[in-house]
């Protein structure tokens, strides 16, 4: 565990897990975003026949360097009729909640930030402080556009959020754990072991559960995009409507606190969606570590694993989002509340029933 | 030993920490040139008519109702999904009658109309009176 | 109840069905032309930025007339008889210096229209567009191949040479003023 | 399908005086001249007579005829005093397929001409931008506003033979 | 007060090297205010689409002017959108650049004459970096145009305020 | 200085509720009354789980404070949307205009 | 609903990512449902008209390409039947047929534009490249045959400015060779995607008997039921010579004339496009394009309103000659001017959301609509 | 003093604070966003007293919910331009006088009771123990706060349709 390797060299707990909280964010998070920010858009020029940047280094890969580095340039400009504090703080407390999540995420068995019981919920839990932060700025910002995109981001995320946690519920009902790290050592093995081929069972259960988990898969991953606001269900921002919803007067880098925020979210669902459906870190064939014996390759190995399908479940979200139009803020209401959560609710019944039965 | 919530709250505190630490640290390089013209509130480059701090829509407020209570309700049922196996049939009675309770209400508000978003309240466009039928064209101050 | 399975269906399918579109073209070579380094073969009827061969150029002002923008500007002076003012190509006798020449490519809006009068075909678009510039006055172009001392001397020499005939035409009887330079009239061929 | 003399001819019973005359002299399109002040009466009729049925405006277009005395200024602008404005219709019947050209002017100094903007609805914008630009003023109309030029531009009406542009607008230069 | 305000009298080797790394950063990532005014700014379209593709150059269009680098004034200024796309400009935050794409927002191009409702240049409202002549322009010549500003950023430093 | 233990947590609590109560009576506003409900039943919320922990009362502190959240929960609900019915009656939330405004 | 919200004015535009240039509207919000828009147009007004007025006729051609700059070949088109019409001129079969072909790949290309931005207002930002990709190769063939890419100056009265290219019809057989698929992929990727049927269809409704009054035309009037074709029912140049349909709105997806009649509309009016173009260059014959242009351009006194069919709609120029060499006045009727004065009445009710859908689909051109 | 001290008097200090200004700031969305560290200060604490799930559902349910519902509620409610958004205080004084008094008892009375004070352990596996109690002991309870939050839900959307 990094964690206790940190507390034997700082021999100190609070500064190890300081510098053990400091590691996701220098390790993956600015690393994952710059490289996420790149592969979002050779993903959409290479779908739509183009080729993206090219300029800057081999095929564009400095290219969000380089836009961190011009946003770090950039005035920041506070409207005269805005809110000021609320407008300065709306970014810190985004920022929080969307990586706060990061503390619950198991990235490998030797590491995860912080491995409480309550993991899942946790990260339910955290998207709070977003909605509050997104509520803030929208508000904040005095300007219509803002506001109004704001109120659809809280309510689209709060709305979104009931079929997320219901499918989390069959989850926690099939393995009767909260805890992460748990439900990932669950699914080890192969990856017939994992949640969406019906968990670490055998028989004719594991059969019957298929079916409703891929159910359940399709349900959390629409709804988690929705919390992140990626297309289709990108109305809080839509530029087509409402310039770029809530952070439209935000410039500089209070806009790429934002903006690492939207790509550290668009990681931690693909990670929620990984961890509870398919295997976590867990590798879906087998270990060279094991193979060969040596031990310390296995946690990279399965943190390879994870941000493999991390990456993943990621890209996918840039397929969509390059693929389809957007909702109708109505119809995604409609959407989440007549389609999902119904079909979530049923899902959560039958799948009760199985269990006991 | 930290707790794990301890860990959390650090993550926090990182989180903030950096968001800060960042913002502040532009400051050094970044320009401040103020104008009036730069402050305005943006609106696609019109000034701006009345605030934006209306009254909103009751449609988020109730979607957040019923949200909330949505949440809740699950957030009680997530200790009975932990357990509810050992209680066999029993137990999953208990959360199952909750969980009617639940799609009980949802039912009641799907009826109800409580779960749709503002329609678009479209009356079809027709066409109306043409002209005054009996006058002599009135003059329009310009 | 049968609608609502088959929106959810329909939804699904169809963003699959997308999907499997932009997937496809993930692999399909992109149309991007790299621009600085490499560069479209334009076809010959380019138009882009004017070329004036001065060498041809006779001063007719046709072009100017032709043109709805007016951002050609030409000023011309009679040569003095005897002076040799070249040929142009097409072998055409010039009779004028032209001593200015500007076409003002910040208004230009690359129509063509003056291309098609100009009697010497010396005035044509070329394939050039890479021009942009730091300053507007740099879009005024000055096509006059001669120096600007040499543009004063013909000026100068035009205008001795009027008041020599004037005095000349004074001094020998009254007669008709000089017709003023009536370039328009240069025919068309 | 009808000819303009037909319908004139239909117009001419039915509106008598308001109907001034035939222009028939043109080459290309003949057409019928109006009382400015009924051209919505002549215009409904003509929209809702079963045999007539003009229901398409195809076009209304303001023009300044110049037929007035032209002077100069004193710092040589022409000044053009008198003499008429004018619109013209152009209407077509989607069912019957005939097409019809009415004109009505209205004088210079007091350019009053009834609106169409009630029969045909896009009649509203064209009315607009004639008024915008010529200054013809559509009695009856019911958002006679500026259209294409900013509402607070004082210095004329810009399609007008004499128009003058002013030198600065909001402090900014105008002329070349 | 900034770096970017100060004045260094000395070119000392750090500053030149910063220097070189903020403006490779300026240069590489200009956004674009997404924003067109007139036939140059299909044009404008057409080098943002597939063929010739402004992504390359690092440059995607922002609807908001608050997370904007440049200004490509596509198009013919009018009086009434001059006041408009003054205040769009002021809007954006500083380091900004402009582009003046075409004849018209050059110095009003065909309608320089009898344009009534033209302004005669953008440069009579904003400061314009980079004319880019063409009516329109052929996508390459704003990508020129594009080169020629990233040439200019490459010169700016932090010791010269820069526009 | 001594150890945290339940006093302090008591001290919490009794400071949130005392704070609840001064929103409740000094302010105008219905939406701020609600909030020093809100208040008042957090700092309940504290006294049952530190005597869950402290006191003898195991687990079953901690489901009054589960309980309590929920009903917290359908009265800020319920709450609220009385409050906006008074707003739309009255077109004002403040408690005092209400009062006059009754009759 | 309980709660009255209050209203909101909202301005969207002139700088606003959908309002397809610089429109400005400025809607009146209750909450998400709109209760009145007021278009305000004129920021891209630039003086055609009296820029005519100052031109001769030969000259005025460069600035109706800039009109409507999306279909210049047809706003020349539209002004050189006019003055040809005036000056009662006959031009040769191959000019009428060069002119045909250039307009229907205009009106592609045109199209082509509409839908792909129609597409980026909805959200979809890849069907809006790939449509610029294949616009692109039209492009290239105006590029070849009158060496500009947008505004081409290349129909002139009487005439043409240059002949087609040798290679033109080998390229343009090519092209709708390569075509035709795509508008099928264009199809399984954004008009039958079930998101897009949702935003569109039931949106937007236009009334036949609203349209007709309102002078709305082309693809709009098409979409709400009406079978009418200035190409057909009113035929210039040598359209009667061609086999086409006019498609018309069926309401497949929702009411007749919502917003994705009017956007289907388009896609056929592509098809249609590509068979009159494969007729025509079928058909076209030998002849010298240039030998009918006047010398000098002066029509008797005289009027005329001549009409044509453009990717939008009807466009009309009235011209009036006072026997000089200059038009005396020019008055287009451009049909986005005309389309844009019903979104007042088309947009009351719908969300926020809705106006782009409904402006998208109502295919304006600032330029036109302003001159 | 320990670091379990110093995360209480941390959390102490931002609950206690954050609710003195929700109660004095009299800008009422800054009063409902100190709410926002009231709660997450509350949260803190019930960890430190050993209760996960209890603060975890404290944060769900606060922040992510009802905080919201207030803020959606504060926006509905009140025209927030700059002048309305002040909302007034009353008799403060006399109030303030008042709290501080009855606070003072309490707290008296508080000191002076002796508490039975076992400090008992019980980090692991609250939840599951929430769950026993709920299915085994407080079906009952259970069942009702369903038919109570289907009340609730059904008064409370009808009065917010109405
Ligand atoms: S191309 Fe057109 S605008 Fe340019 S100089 Fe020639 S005639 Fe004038
Ligand atoms: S038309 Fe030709 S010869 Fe005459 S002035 Fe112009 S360029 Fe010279
Ligand atoms: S420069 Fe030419 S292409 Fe560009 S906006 Fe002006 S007229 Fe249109």
């Amino acid at each position: 565990m990094i964690y206790d390797f940190l507390f034997k060299i700082t021999d100190s707990n609070i500064i190890a897990s300081i510098i053990q909280s400091l590691l996701p964010l220098f390790i993956f998070i600015l690393p994952f975003a710059l490289f996420a920010v790149w592969l979002e858009r050779k993903v959409s020029a290479h779908m739509q026949d183009r080729l993206g940047p090219m300029r800057v280094g081999y095929h564009g890969a400095l290219q969000t360097i380089a836009d961190i580095l011009k946003l770090v340039q950039k005035e920041d400009i506070i409207p005269n009729e805005a809110d000021k504090p609320l407008f300065n703080i709306a970014p810190v407390l985004v920022f929080i909640g969307s990586y706060a999540v990061f503390a619950a995420i198991p990235f490998s068995g030797a590491f995860i930030g912080s491995n409480i019981d309550l993991g899942i919920i946790f990260i339910i839990a955290a998207s709070g402080f977003v909605v509050a932060g997104i509520l803030m700025a929208g508000w904040a910002s005095n300007n219509k556009y803002s506001l109004l995109g704001a109120m659809r981001s809280a309510a689209q995320i709060i709305s979104y959020e009931i079929p997320t946690v219901l499918v989390v519920l069959t989850i926690i009902m099939i393995t009767g754990t909260t805890n992460l790290q748990t439900l990932s050592e669950m699914q080890t093995g192969h990856f017939w072991n994992w949640m969406i081929l019906g968990g670490p069972k055998f028989g004719i259960a594991k059969f019957i559960f298929i079916p409703f988990m891929i159910i359940n898969f399709i349900i959390i991953y629409i709804s988690t995009l929705a919390e992140v606001n990626r297309t289709p269900f990108d109305i809080p921002e839509a530029e087509s409507e409402l310039v770029s919803g809530y952070h439209t007067e935000y410039s500089g880098m209070k806009f790429a606190m934002f903006f690492l925020a939207e790509y550290a979210n668009m990681f931690a669902v693909s990670a929620i969606v990984t961890a509870l459906f398919f295997g976590g870190y867990q590798s879906p064939v087998g270990y060279v570590g094991n193979l060969f014996g040596i031990h310390w390759l296995i946690p990279i190995e399965q943190f390879f694993w994870f941000t493999a399908k991390g990456i993943f479940f990621v890209f996918v979200q840039m397929w969509l989002r390059w693929t389809l139009p957007r909702l109708r803020v109505d119809q995604l209401m409609t959407a989440c509340w007549k389609y999902l959560i119904p079909i979530a609710f049923v899902n959560l019944i039958i799948i009760g029933l199985i269990t006991v039965l | 030993m930290l707790t794990e919530f301890g860990k959390i709250f650090i993550f926090m505190l990182v989180a903030a920490f950096f968001v800060v630490v960042a913002v502040i640290a532009a400051k050094f390089i970044r320009p401040a040139r103020p104008t009036h013209e730069k402050q305005l509130t943006y609106e696609c480059g019109e000034d701006t008519i009345g605030t934006p701090w209306v009254k909103f829509n009751i449609r988020f407020y109730v979607v957040a109702l019923i949200f909330l209570i949505f949440d809740v309700e699950v957030v009680l049922l997530i200790p009975w999904a932990l357990v509810y196996k050992q209680f066999g049939l029993g137990g999953f009675l208990v959360g199952a009658i909750f969980l009617i309770l639940l799609g009980l209400g949802m039912a009641y508000e799907w009826r109800k109309g409580d779960l749709e978003w503002v329609k678009a309240k479209v009356i079809p466009p027709t066409l109306k009176s043409v002209i005054d039928s009996d006058g002599s064209p009135k003059k329009i101050a310009v | 109840m049968k609608e609502y399975f088959n929106n959810a269906w329909s939804a699904l399918y169809t963003i699959f069905v997308g999907m499997k579109i932009t997937f496809k073209h993930l692999f399909v070579p992109s149309v991007t032309i790299q621009y600085p380094d490499v560069k479209l073969q334009l076809p010959e009827r380019e138009r882009n930025r004017l070329y004036v061969n001065m060498d041809d150029c006779i001063g007719c002002d046709q072009c100017a007339r032709a043109c709805p923008v007016d951002c050609i500007t030409i000023e011309t002076v009679k040569g003095i008889p005897g002076e040799d003012l070249g040929k142009t190509s097409n072998g055409k006798k010039k009779a004028l210096w032209v001593t200015k020449f500007d076409i003002d490519f910040a208004k230009c809006c690359y129509c063509q229209l003056c291309v098609f009068p100009c009697p010497t075909e010396c005035i044509y678009m070329t394939d050039v567009y890479e021009f942009s510039e730091f300053e507007r006055s740099n879009l005024i172009y000055d096509f006059v191949t001669l120096t600007p001392q040499e543009r004063e001397d013909k000026k100068n020499n035009y205008a001795k040479f009027e008041a020599e005939k004037a005095a000349e035409k004074a001094a020998a009887k009254p007669a008709p003023a000089t017709k003023p330079i009536e370039n328009q009239e240069t025919p068309k061929p | 399908m009808k000819t303009t003399e037909d319908i004139f001819e239909i117009l001419k019973t039915n509106f008598g005086e308001s109907i001034l005359e035939l222009i028939s002299t043109q080459p290309i399109e003949k057409y019928i001249r109006i009382n400015n002040f009924e051209i919505d009466k002549v215009c409904l009729f003509l929209k809702d007579n079963e045999d007539l049925l003009f229901d398409n405006l195809m076009n209304l277009s303001g023009v300044d005829d110049a037929n007035g005395k032209k002077t100069l200024s004193a710092n040589g602008t022409q000044i053009i005093s008198g003499g008429t404005l004018s619109v013209f219709y152009h209407i077509e019947s989607t069912k019957y397929r005939h097409k019809l050209v009415l004109k009505t002017s209205a004088e210079r100094e007091k350019p009053d001409i009834a609106s169409v903007s009630k029969i045909w609805r896009h009649a509203n914008w064209h009315e607009r931008e004639a008024f915008d630009l010529l200054g013809i003023n559509f009695l009856n109309h019911p958002d006679l506003r500026r259209i294409l030029m900013p509402y607070d531009w004082e210095a004329g009406f810009p399609l007008r033979k004499d128009y003058e542009n002013p030198e600065f607008y909001l402090g900014m230069k105008v002329p070349y | 007060m900034s770096l970017l305000d100060k004045q260094f009298s000395d070119d000392n080797i750090v500053i030149t090297k910063v220097d070189d790394l903020l403006n490779w950063s300026r240069l590489s990532s200009l956004w674009q205010v997404g924003f067109g005014l007139a036939c140059c700014a299909i044009e404008m379209m057409a080098t943002s689409a597939s063929h010739y593709d402004f992504d390359r150059f690092g440059v995607i269009p922002r609807p908001s002017p608050r997370q904007s680098d440049v200004i490509i004034i596509s198009g013919t200024v009018t009086l009434k959108m001059a006041t408009r796309i003054k205040r769009l400009y002021e809007q954006m935050p500083d380091p900004k650049y402009v582009i003046s794409m075409g004849s018209c927002s050059n110095c009003g191009g065909p309608y320089w004459e009898h344009g009534y409702h033209v302004l005669k240049g953008v440069d009579r409202v904003i400061p314009v970096d980079v004319y880019v002549p063409g009516c329109p322009p052929r996508p390459e010549a704003l990508l020129e145009g594009l080169l020629k500003l990233q040439e200019k950023i490459r010169n700016e430093s932090l010791v010269k305020k820069n526009s | 200085m001594i150890h945290v233990g339940l006093n302090h947590f008591l001290v919490v609590s009794t400071i949130l509720f005392s704070l609840g109560i001064l929103g409740i009576v000094s302010r105008k506003n219905a939406v701020m009354v609600l909030m020093g409900i809100e208040l008042i039943l957090n700092s309940a919320n504290i006294n049952f789980i530190a005597f869950a922990k402290f006191g003898n009362f195991g687990f079953q502190g901690q489901i009054m404070a589960l309980f309590v959240i929920i009903l917290a929960a359908a009265e800020a609900a319920i709450a609220l949307a009385i409050v906006l019915n008074i707003y739309k009656t009255f077109s004002t939330v403040n408690v005092d205009e209400i009062d006059t405004l009754k009759d | 609903m309980a709660l009255k919200t209050e209203e909101m004015i909202l301005n969207m535009g002139p700088q606003h990512p959908s309002t397809h240039g610089v429109l400005r509207l400025e809607l009146e919000l209750e909450g998400e449902i709109i209760v009145g828009a007021k278009p305000h147009i004129g920021y891209l007004h630039r003086c055609f008209e009296k820029h005519c007025e100052a031109m001769n006729y030969s000259q005025v051609i460069p600035y109706t390409d800039r009109m409507d700059y999306l279909a210049s070949m047809y706003n020349e088109f539209g002004y050189v039947t006019a003055v040809e019409k005036l000056l009662g001129i006959q031009v040769p079969e191959r000019v009428e047929y060069i002119r045909v072909i250039m307009g229907e790949f205009q009106r592609i290309a045109s199209h082509l534009v509409a839908i792909g931005t129609y597409g980026l207002d909805i959200g979809a930002m890849t069907p809006f490249l790939y449509c610029f990709r294949d616009r692109e190769k039209i492009l290239s063939l105006f590029e070849q045959t009158c060496g500009a890419r947008l505004l081409y100056n290349y129909i002139w009265v009487g005439g043409l400015s240059h002949d087609l290219h040798p290679d033109f019809i080998h390229q343009a057989k090519e092209f709708i060779k390569y075509f035709r698929p795509k508008i099928k992929e264009l199809n399984d990727l954004l008009t039958k995607n079930k998101i897009f049927i949702d935003r569109t269809a039931n949106v937007g409704i236009l009334p036949l008997d609203l349209a007709i009054n309102y002078g709305i035309s082309g693809p709009n009037l098409r979409a709400s039921g009406f079978k009418w074709d200035i190409r057909k029912d009113d035929p210039y140049s040598v359209y009667h010579k061609f086999d086409f349909d006019i498609p018309i709105g069926q309401g497949a997806m929702g009411t007749v004339g919502d917003c994705w009649d009017r956007y289907y509309m388009r896609v056929l009016e592509m098809e249609e496009s590509l068979k009159i173009i494969e007729q025509a260059i079928e058909q076209i014959p030998e002849g010298d394009v240039t030998s009918a242009i006047p010398k000098r351009i002066k029509p008797a006194v005289g009027q005329v309103y001549s009409r044509v069919e453009n990717p939008r709609g009807e466009l009309g120029y009235f011209i009036i000659s006072d026997g000089t060499v200059n038009p005396f006045r020019v008055k287009v009727k451009g049909p986005s001017f005309v389309h844009l004065g019903i979104m007042n009445e088309l947009l009351k009710g719908y969300m926020i959301a809705d106006v782009i859908a409904i402006l998208g689909s109502i295919d304006i051109v600032l330029g036109e609509v302003d001159r | 003093m320990n670091v379990y001290d110093l995360i209480f008097y941390l959390f102490a200090a931002i609950t206690i604070l954050s609710a003195f200004f929700v109660v004095t700031t009299r800008n009422i969305v800054y009063s409902a966003y100190y709410l926002l560290f009231t709660f997450f200060g509350v949260a803190g604490i019930y960890v430190l007293l050993g209760a996960d799930f209890i603060a975890m559902v404290q944060l769900i349910v606060y922040v992510g919910g009802i905080l919201i519902l207030l803020l959606f509620g504060v926006m509905l409610t009140n025209k927030i331009t700059n002048v309305d958004i002040k909302s007034g205080t009353i008799h403060t004084v006399p109030a303030t006088i008042g709290v501080a008094l009855f606070a003072g008892i309490i707290l008296a009375s508080m000191w002076n009771t002796n508490w039975k004070n076992v400090n008992s352990d019980m980090q692991v596996a609250s939840t599951q123990h929430l769950g026993f109690l709920l299915i085994h002991q407080y079906a009952l309870v259970f069942e009702l706060l369903g038919i109570l939050l289907l009340i609730a839900l059904i008064g409370a959307a009808s009065m917010a349709r109405k």
